[in-house]
């Protein structure tokens, strides 16, 4: 048969985000493919250049748009690195809160999202029932939903509101007992074990040729593979957890690693309600007009663990009111551009939006 | 991490060891950097590739228009022996070229792509390196050169809208005495309940 | 008094007749629109909590679509690149009529905060017909609901007419188009 | 045969329609409160086919237009065969019923021949495979349905649906589902496959082929179509109370078993991912074909029925 080509995106309800996957196929089988990006370019590394530090701390959430506040983390983690500054311990505790919220929210939002391709509808409902608790919570936080511009450059923008502990831990709770059900429906469901098990395969070489990390890596190798880990930031070397792996890399085994990344998200959060200590939560960063303050020469690279592998600024100052040059690592850079290229060739057009799913491919990230 | 001194301090000794250091800089704990010449920048990862940095975390560049140079940026990362490594190399401007490195990581394909796109540096032995990739019919200088001028390409191109009223502000003393009297008035009467004095 | 039972009955003329059935289609048009899920920006985030259970956008008669033939409204969520606006146009020429253009969030408008971006387009209705704008960045769930709502208004109004002035002022459109793309046509290593 | 006789055929494809949309509706509703929401309103289907119907058409070629309406055409004229009770069908003449199982399968297969030409005219890849997934799902239920079917067949002695039905409701309701409960447990699993509920909705697929065969199809075509496949659904799930679950004596106790049965199904559907297209063909061939091959040998030769 004749090769025939399609396309998977951008205007195709399996997609997540704008971008497009092109599929030369033979029969059901996909014999070349790649990925087109760039439809959601916005220039953001020139963006950042022309405007202040401050003014950038509204610009950059929106570099990922599931989860933007890894984003703030990794800024605002870089810019202090250059500056020397230590930020009130306080605000170390408040990061870490925000930063696992945003982790449980695009695990859910990733795992719902295993309902679009594999048709299972009921999960993804239930799922984003959940992440809308979540972004309540943020807004009681933060004041916005999703965008929050929260963690700024020397601490978080204000103190948490008086009463959230108690929200707080009544949605954990909640969370924590559903995530039974969660299992039922998507992994452990008969039906959709078909469709996941021992297929869309990630093996250990491949991990390394192409440079994938997070959870893709951890479930390969089978090591504790985890920013948070090995180069902890904010105050993850003060609170237990564990960093679930696995040596068998399929796509049942990183959505099992995500449900269980969820557990220890929910135990990091209620660690860091329990340790968090009083006091201020913001200092003044910087020297200067109270909004043109400059940052000394410098270069830093921050990375952060994400929901879908190491996210990093890579930052250069050089002396100025703005940045000099910023550069963003999207953690799905490797597995989007040359992951497509390489390995999905070889699966059906079945698992094409399955592969790109549970690979926690972000297409804002890789486009910028 | 207990050992992270010791790491950073093997670091420095393979990477002295292997090649001539230009400047060195050690940014935490857990982070160092060092400018190398371009043409040992292949030997450098390679032999760092060998140590056990086998992860390529970020492939870029930066420009420096003053020195008239582009600085390649490559930053590796090994899990075992957690430190972040930044090697970076200067390279004109005028004539930006330098050698792939996508036969020592693979993974470098892409980031080798979009540094063309996005500051015109030339990666032979990268096979598809001139092939657009994010941005789609692209008619001016490379976009994150710093002579290139977003604000005027926009207002080139894209129509803004026009408003038919001008909102901007043309006083800021007056304007900012009148919103400060707006938010007094409107304190007070949320203090007195809506009622007015 | 005059009764009304013994007025003359006027003839309907043919033009009236068709109005009358296109108010009969209307109400059926407000009460089941079907949405095209192209996420062209960040406010496609704020659609799955509006689409699922927590706002249900269903009670409206409203859901997503697979492809652009089946579906009423080309919702434009955010900011759109050049490399976007590209396929949005063939998307908006593949739909069937009558259709209808509602754009999220302030970046269509004005161009919100990427202005002077090298990538971003400032204002949509230059290139299509848009109906209804929901600014706000992001617009909540709420905020989006209402527009859609705003839409079904104007549709018993008669006022969303974006898909007849795209007929009327086809060539300024698309002169529009052709002086922002260079081409409207896709030229990639891809489409080979 | 009078002309009356095709009046009552089209009265009761017009019924089919009207209660499988209302149905249709109603499980939409159920559906949302089992995922934590409202649900629309219990009309919105036919606010959708009649909105469909009033937008403007997008054609692609003869053959297009054409094969939906020899697809609608072909659906209608199975559903006027099909008796509602024991008593309400269009064609009958001295005591004959003319309800034969076979027409049933004869006349659905002009349907999904036009369907699957008219996708194919339009020229789009996602339609093709689409299509070619359609029938070899179609394949793949059909073997297991026919052999349980041609079991009933051969113990009731007659292939008349009403024939059928009688003969269940002679020995004190004693329905085929209970009587050959393997058969009948296959009989439901093919049923899922013929509606193209969710673990064999391989055809359809939103999110792999982009709604399969009806990714072109846009304003009256595709209203039409989902005419088709709302009186198409009308006949699969008739001929399953028919045969199963013992017909029905009166109207009211069609729409009982009707409802129940096409409940149960969509349910089941929600809450299963669907499978891939040779995982459809496998299971089809492995438990279910081996079930209906025992149920008939358990009938056929032993004559042990419950």
């Amino acid at each position: 048969m004749k090769e025939m080509k399609l396309f998977l995106g951008p205007q195709h309800p399996g997609m997540h985000g704008n971008a497009s996957v092109h599929m030369f196929v033979d029969g059901d089988i996909i014999k070349r493919s790649y990925l087109l990006p760039g439809m959601l370019h916005r220039g953001f590394e020139k963006q950042m250049e022309r405007k202040l530090w401050v003014n950038n701390i509204s610009l950059i959430p929106r570099v990922c748009v599931p989860e933007p506040d890894i984003n703030e983390m990794s800024f605002a983690t870089a810019a202090e690195k250059i500056l020397k500054l230590e930020i009130p311990e306080r605000a170390h505790w408040i990061r870490m809160i925000i930063l696992e919220f945003a982790r449980i929210s695009a695990h859910l939002m990733a795992y719902g999202g295993l309902g679009g391709p594999t048709g299972n509808y009921t999960l993804m409902y239930h799922a984003h029932v959940d992440r809308n608790y979540i972004l309540d919570i943020f807004e009681k936080i933060t004041g916005a939903r999703v965008y929050h511009q929260y963690i700024v450059i020397g601490g978080v923008r204000q103190d948490l509101p008086e009463g959230i502990e108690e929200d707080i831990h009544a949605f954990l709770n909640d969370l924590e007992s559903r995530l039974v059900e969660y299992r039922d429906l998507g992994i452990d469901n008969a039906s959709i074990i078909k469709r996941i098990k021992d297929t869309i395969m990630l093996p250990e070489e491949v991990v390394w040729e192409l440079g994938v990390t997070g959870i893709g890596m951890r479930s390969a190798v089978g090591k504790e593979y985890d920013v948070r880990k090995v180069v902890p930031y904010a105050r993850y070397d003060q609170v237990e957890f564990e960093v679930p792996t696995s040596n068998y890399s399929d796509a049942r085994a990183r959505l099992d690693i995500k449900i269980k990344e969820v557990q220890q998200s929910i135990n990091i959060i209620r660690q860091c309600l329990e340790k968090m200590p009083e006091g201020p939560v913001r200092v003044k960063p910087g020297r200067g007009q109270s909004m043109r303050w400059t940052v000394p020469f410098g270069y830093a690279y921050a990375p952060i663990e994400s929901s879908r592998g190491e996210f990093g600024y890579y930052m250069v100052s050089n002396g100025g009111t703005s940045p000099w040059r910023v550069g963003v690592r999207g953690a799905s850079y490797p597995q989007g551009l040359l992951g497509i290229e390489k390995y999905l060739p070889g699966t059906r057009i079945d698992d094409a939006a399955l592969w790109v799913d549970t690979m926690g491919i972000c297409s804002p990230e890789i486009d910028r | 991490m207990t050992n992270s001194i010791n790491n950073i301090e093997f670091v420095n000794e393979l990477v002295a060891k292997t090649t001539k250091i230009l400047k060195q800089e050690v940014i935490d704990n857990q982070q160092v950097a060092y400018e190398i010449n371009t043409c040992d920048v292949h030997h450098l990862l390679s032999v760092l590739k060998t140590s056990g940095w086998k992860q390529l975390s970020y492939l870029s560049a930066v420009d420096w228009p003053e020195e008239n140079k582009f600085e390649v940026v490559y930053i590796l990362f090994n899990w075992e022996q957690p430190v972040y490594i930044q090697v970076r190399t200067k390279i004109d401007r005028e004539n930006p070229v330098v050698d792939t490195i996508t036969t020592v990581f693979p993974g470098a394909k892409y980031y080798e792509r979009e540094a063309h796109e996005f500051f015109g540096i030339a990666f032979p032995g990268n096979p598809d390196y001139m092939k657009q990739l994010i941005l789609e019919g692209w008619d001016d200088i490379p976009p994150l050169r710093k002579d290139f001028d977003p604000s005027a390409y926009s207002a080139k191109k894209f129509p803004s809208r026009e408003y038919p009223q001008d909102y901007s502000v043309k006083d800021p003393e007056n304007h900012t005495r009148e919103k400060r009297e707006a938010r007094k008035v409107r304190g007070n009467a949320l203090r007195t309940g809506g009622k007015k004095q | 008094m005059l009764s009304t039972k013994f007025t003359p009955k006027t003839k309907l003329t043919k033009a009236e007749i068709d109005r009358k059935w296109w108010e009969v289609g209307d109400y059926f048009r407000r009460n089941s629109l079907w949405l095209l899920m192209y996420c062209t920006g960040c406010c496609a985030i704020e659609l799955p909590p509006s689409m699922t259970s927590a706002y249900d956008m269903e009670r409206l008669g409203m859901g997503p679509m697979a492809t652009p033939r089946q579906a009423d409204i080309l919702l434009v969520s955010g900011y759109l690149s050049l490399k976007t606006l590209r396929r949005l146009i063939y998307t908006y020429e593949q739909m069937s009529e009558p259709k209808y253009v509602v754009a999220l969030g302030s970046c269509p408008i004005n161009g919100g905060i990427y202005h002077d971006s090298h990538a971003v387009i400032n204002q949509l209705d230059q290139y299509v017909p848009v109906d209804v704008y929901v600014a706000g960045c992001m617009p909540n769930p709420e905020s989006v609901l209402n527009g859609f709502v705003d839409l079904m208004e104007g549709i018993k109004n008669k006022t969303m007419n974006g898909w007849k002035r795209y007929h009327e002022h086809y060539e300024w459109y698309k002169e529009n188009q052709k002086n922002s793309l260079g081409e409207v046509i896709v030229h990639d290593e891809f489409h080979q | 045969m009078t002309i009356v006789n095709f009046l009552i055929g089209i009265g009761i494809a017009l019924f089919g329609f009207v209660l499988q949309t209302s149905i249709g509706g109603i499980n939409r509703k159920i559906v949302g409160r089992m995922q934590k929401r409202h649900g629309p309103r219990w009309y919105q289907e036919f606010l959708d086919i009649f909105k469909l119907l009033s937008k403007r058409a997008v054609s692609h070629g003869w053959i297009f237009d054409f094969g939906v309406i020899m697809a609608l055409g072909g659906i209608v004229g199975t559903a006027m065969f099909m008796p509602l009770t024991k008593d309400i069908l269009a064609f009958t003449n001295n005591g004959v019923n003319y309800d034969n199982f076979f027409i049933f399968v004869y006349l659905l297969a002009v349907g999904m021949l036009g369907m699957a030409m008219s996708a194919s005219g339009s020229g789009n890849p996602w339609a093709s495979i689409g299509v070619m997934r359609a029938l070899t799902t179609m394949l793949a239920y059909e073997v297991p349905f026919l052999i349980v079917v041609l079991t009933i067949i051969n113990y009731s002695g007659q292939s008349s649906l009403t024939g059928i039905m009688e003969f269940q409701q002679m020995a004190g309701n004693n329905w085929f589902l209970i009587a050959m409960p393997l058969g009948g447990i296959v009989g439901f699993i093919c049923l899922m496959g013929m509606l193209g509920k969710k673990p064999f909705e391989t055809y359809i697929a939103p999110a792999e082929i982009a709604s399969g065969p009806m990714v072109e199809y846009g304003g009256k075509q595709l209203g039409m179509l989902f005419i088709l496949h709302e009186i198409s659904v009308f006949i699969e799930v008739s001929l399953f109370v028919h045969l199963f679950l013992g017909g029905a004596a009166n109207i009211f106790e069609f729409l009982i078993k009707y409802f129940a049965v096409y409940t149960l199904a969509n349910l089941i559907s929600n809450v299963n991912g669907r499978f891939k297209i040779d995982q459809v063909v496998t299971f089809f061939y492995k438990w279910p074909l081996l079930m209906a091959v025992t149920q008939a040998v358990i009938v056929i030769y032993f004559g042990w029925v419950i």
